[in-house]
């Protein structure tokens, strides 16, 4: 396995382009027919390929005992693929919606972060928590949550959010391999996204942000479905004679903290964008680290933060789309930083 | 059988009020359906098609006063508990004067005032709020109880066993009514559970249990019946176990690939309603012609209903911070 | 009941002395006294007096139908609380640890923080979650942290952190008698401390920061046992002749942003310091909060955050105080600001 | 007692070793309980002494390959299952020579390498681990088991639930453990649970359910052999329902208001050190000189313990930031 990050932009011509769901499927198979001790568990994962697809098929290839079926028991899949994972697996749990984390919060904080730790270097916990997150499917507020920042604020795990197909791919497959709990977010509206994502395994390293978008003028930090509108705000603000940076942390835990504060000592003003309500986000902790950091002399304009309102995620499309941050919003922001209003 | 043959000697309205919501229930859920294969609703939906005689046949021995919390499937619930069809396709539609006003959708209905403290869109969610709601009439002497609806997939969550427990040793007036439609989302109970009935874990808590045929509104209604009476007597929590199917996938798209069509076709010859409906024509309590008029007139009303959602309209963009506090 | 603030320092000569346990049961007695929907639930609170001996005596009073003794089931408890809540009585739950939140998180984030939102404004849930947080006891990593910022990220809660014997009091009564779901977070190591508490019924309004020393070379926001250290910091610094101001939120939602900006706009520093892990720690929140009000152009100086290190707490004590701020760092924090390096 | 015969037949030497190993943790923790009154140790802990016959007596039915998981209450568990008391001790003075190099204190000890996957602060946390190094050992077929140790609190946990059940319908070899000490931490058994045993709860799941006296080294080792014959086999999860007692508080501060000084005598006069001496003596098969040279040789290790604790280095400050990630 080549263990190097991909450009993905490099192979635009060549390249197959597949879905960000079937990206995900084929790290996983990838990694399942490399090594036994990888298998997957989880709700409705079997025959019904999980609640989003991205399975599907795999119990044909693998079998029941490696794509195992489980009851409705979100502590207790966490908690076995802890204890399996301790006792040398590699558990990937399917958790069907990334709100019933609140399920598996014991599981995930108190065990699985720290167990380690607690048992002074003894035993580690080599295990993925694959979940979808985010709005805009018209689930409503139980089910369309971004709760990425309980996890990142815990000691001893890792936190992934990938935005692209062939992130997904090769950010998986590290997270896999990576010895320590990592918690893989997938957003719901990203599965159906098409990207151009290599065949052979590959891995992206976690704690390495990718620059999505090359500019001058200010910097974009957006994560998961954000990077896509903010890709969009920038095109339309080129045209407004805006250049604008966009960075993808793609991991929040470790965080790339330097790739961020070289494009702010660029730009000067730099606008943090996530769909996580803004109150208690992790933009919170993106934003201050920037201040905090050498950037803070080079700051032309505060650093501002977009994020959703403090609501529960609406059932109506119209209402629920204005909780979010959208395509406009960042231009505003943008506009406001640039032209330091 | 013999058992549950009180109920034919119930007033002929009763007993053509239950078809009628029978048949209403089986209505709505068939129009959602419906609107859901046309992509004309938002958001997903689960529908209880083939479960009707459970929900009608809980609630029927209900009181006003006494309370429900209900399911991701819980149309049913709501209907027999007296919800208005209209609001609920209307919050289905995301308008204002839905039970919601369009901010909760198909999971998250909920009718305060008739005693349905809503559904639910975490499995076994609503299971500890029964609980509570219990309490509140007994420190309260309110004299309600609490129904508390779930599934078979439910029956493995945590909340579930801490719930029942709780109830359980403070003697709480609730009744938990686990409707086990055979599956999760595609889990087979017989796979999820190494037992053969649920209702068999009530032991575990030193409860009552009792199994019943889910597709008999009679008989539903006769294990209810003794359920209410000594619940309401004070003597603590029952956990009853509804057999029962459902004719349609999980939710929006389902492939169904995880059971077989011939055990469908079983079920469906096991419909709760045809059931009921043949039972009281031959028993001559009504006649083919009304039980046509029963069958087309609840399905004019929800045409109706569906008029009065679409011509609801949208919650106005002011209303989206509105409520998240009280 | 007088529904005023009172302002503890004005009564020095006549009140009384109570430690911050006992202020917490007087305003839960009162209250009970009052109002026969408020009751408690939780784990050993009867006879046992709870796991800090807050409810000591408390089941002779009002005995076990209103003290009521539950089994370790913290996901019922707490669901129980939020439907006889629902249901119109007025329950307030004592959480024995922090930690186990991660238990009772399904339970207060999907359904007592949604369910009023969901089903359009109708029903509330006028609950109470108590619950002791912190390090310092040598309880070790499961038994330690400050997970605050998990539920002031979750749209419908409220969230107190007192740090007086008579914040305690006032606030308690404030969130008991608020219609909505408060978390109350009790630091375990104030539970001895002693102040000033009038004996009659007061309450403090949610949302009101309290300003515990005045000065003018830098603020410094601090929330919990952090107050305690701020201050001793400001007195060292006093000689040094850095004039520091105190500010406590003393609840972070509904979080009272004028009053810390307009500090920052008089001192032109700020320093924010909470016992959480800094990454991902409320801090960030609040930090970045004052970089996007009015007070950005008053900044001399970036907003720092004092937080915890990212580790599990240890159990030794020399790691267990290494991980979290001290004294010293605040100092030096207020140094750095000061001077600007 | 005829059932439990076969365990005088054992050879002298592992006779006079459970003996041992039992005084070693009646010693251990009535160390610690002096250490903890003298304020010499920080945080707080959880003594078993009392319940020896439990910890020892499972334990003692397993090989090395086969693992635990234990709880807040785990020294008894840990020094069962073959740890050194020189590096627990060590781990309660947080010293670098620890289990846990000082990280992890009481509740945390953990012994990898003799297959204890480590104590719980969490009450019914370890469930679902145990749960998952039995499925390893099903996947990679080790053939190894794990013993999940709880209390009779744990068993009202959500946990203990979602992960019995899964345990069972996946045939795992994982034995459940409850100690049922009577009490949580206040909270008396008989008004946190309405039935009688808690071993009737393994109905609810389609495994075997047992009641053992674990004051009793003979019958809870009996009990055991027979789950681990089960269980090793194929057959699946086993639940056993150890009922003993606990003779000091729930951890360091604790008035024991909750229940009687009668009671704490009646199940003091059951001793279950004393039980199995006095079956070892009246069998002839140990003096009553061999017992009291045991009493005294396990006395003094663990004051060697103390020793080694005490010599030992505290954790180097550099150490704070290690062991988080691998
Ligand atoms: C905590 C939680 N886990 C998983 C889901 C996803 N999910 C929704 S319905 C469902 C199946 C529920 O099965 P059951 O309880 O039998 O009810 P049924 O759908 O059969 O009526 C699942 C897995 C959820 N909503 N909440
Ligand atoms: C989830 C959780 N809830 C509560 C506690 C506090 N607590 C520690 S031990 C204990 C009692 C446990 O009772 P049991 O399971 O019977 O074990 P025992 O202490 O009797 O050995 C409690 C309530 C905890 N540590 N974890
Ligand atoms: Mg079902
Ligand atoms: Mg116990």
């Amino acid at each position: 396995m080549q263990s190097s990050a991909v450009n993905s932009s490099n192979d635009k011509e060549t390249a197959r382009s597949i879905t960000f769901a079937e990206a995900v499927r084929e790290a996983l198979s990838q990694e399942m027919r490399e090594d036994q001790d990888v298998f997957i568990l989880g709700e409705d994962i079997g025959v019904y390929g999980g609640a989003f697809g991205v399975t599907r098929g795999m119990i044909e290839e693998f079998g029941p005992e490696r794509i195992r079926n489980t009851p409705i028991s979100e502590a207790a899949i966490t908690g076995a693929a802890i204890g399996s994972a301790l006792t040398g697996m590699k558990p990937v749990v399917e958790l069907q919606f990334s709100d019933f984390i609140t399920i598996a919060m014991d599981q995930l904080a108190n065990q699985a972060a720290k167990l380690r730790y607690m048992y002074g270097g003894k035993g580690n916990v080599p295990m993925v928590l694959r979940t979808p997150s985010g709005s805009g499917t018209g689930a409503a507020a139980q089910h369309s949550q971004s709760l990425e920042a309980w996890v990142a604020h815990i000691p001893g795990l890792k936190v992934v959010q990938p935005s692209t197909a062939s992130d997904a791919k090769g950010l998986l497959k590290a997270a896999i391999a990576d010895p320590n709990p990592v918690i893989f977010y997938e957003h719901k509206l990203l599965y159906k996204t098409e990207g151009h994502v290599p065949e052979e395994a590959y891995t992206i390293p976690l704690g390495q942000a990718d620059i999505k978008r090359e500019g001058t003028d200010v910097t974009i930090v957006a994560t998961a479905v954000m990077v896509h509108k903010a890709l969009e705000a920038a095109e339309k603000l080129a045209e407004e004679g805006i250049n604008v940076e966009v960075i993808d942390p793609r991991t929040l835990v470790p965080l790339d903290e330097q790739t961020i504060v070289d494009s702010v000592k660029k730009t000067g003003k730099v606008i943090v964008v996530h769909e996580a309500v803004k109150r208690g986000g992790y933009g919170g902790e993106i934003a201050s680290m920037i201040a905090e950091s050498e950037a803070f002399d080079y700051l032309d304009a505060p650093v501002r933060r977009l994020g959703a309102l403090p609501v529960p995620v609406p059932y109506n499309p119209t209402l629920e789309k204005a909780t979010v941050p959208q395509v406009d919003d960042i231009m505003q922001a943008a506009r406001d930083s640039v032209h330091r209003r | 059988m013999t058992q549950a043959d009180w109920i034919w000697k119930e007033p002929k309205e009763k007993l053509v009020d239950w078809l009628e919501q029978m048949w209403t229930v089986r209505w709505f859920d068939e129009k959602v359906d419906e609107f859901f294969a046309k992509g004309m609703i938002h958001g997903t939906t689960h529908l209880c098609v083939g479960q009707e005689a459970s929900a009608v046949g809980v609630c029927a021995m209900l009181e006003g006063k006494d309370k429900i919390t209900s399911t991701h499937r819980g149309h049913g619930h709501c209907i027999a508990k007296g919800a208005d069809p209209d609001r609920m396709m209307a919050e289905l539609f995301g308008r204002e004067t839905g039970y919601c006003k369009g901010k909760g959708g198909s999971m998250h209905i909920a009718d305060v005032e008739k005693g349905n403290l809503g559904a639910n869109g975490i499995v076994g969610g609503g299971i500890p709020l029964a609980v509570g709601a219990a309490l509140t009439s007994k420190m309260r002497q309110e004299g309600y109880i609490t129904v508390c609806f779930f599934g078979d997939g439910a029956a493995n969550e945590g909340s579930f066993h801490e719930a029942v427990n709780l109830a359980a040793i403070w003697d709480l007036p609730v009744i938990f009514v686990c409707e086990n439609n055979q599956y999760g989302m595609s889990g087979p109970v017989k796979d999820m559970v190494k037992i053969e009935n649920i209702a068999d874990r009530a032991s575990g808590y030193g409860i009552p249990g009792h199994v019943v045929d889910g597709n008999s509104l009679p008989e539903v209604m006769t294990v209810m019946k003794e359920a209410v009476e000594y619940t309401r007597n004070g003597h603590g929590p029952v956990l009853i176990e509804a057999k029962t199917y459902r004719w349609k996938g999980h939710s929006k798209s389902d492939a169904k690939k995880y059971r077989t069509r011939e055990e469908e076709k079983e079920w469906k010859d096991k419909d709760p309603i045809r059931f009921f409906q043949d039972a009281l024509i031959e028993r001559g309590i009504i006649t083919q012609e009304e039980a046509e008029t029963v069958k087309k007139e609840t399905k004019a009303q929800i045409e109706r209903s569906v008029e009065f959602a679409e011509q609801s309209p949208e919650p106005s963009e002011d209303t989206l911070l509105e409520d998240v506090y009280a």
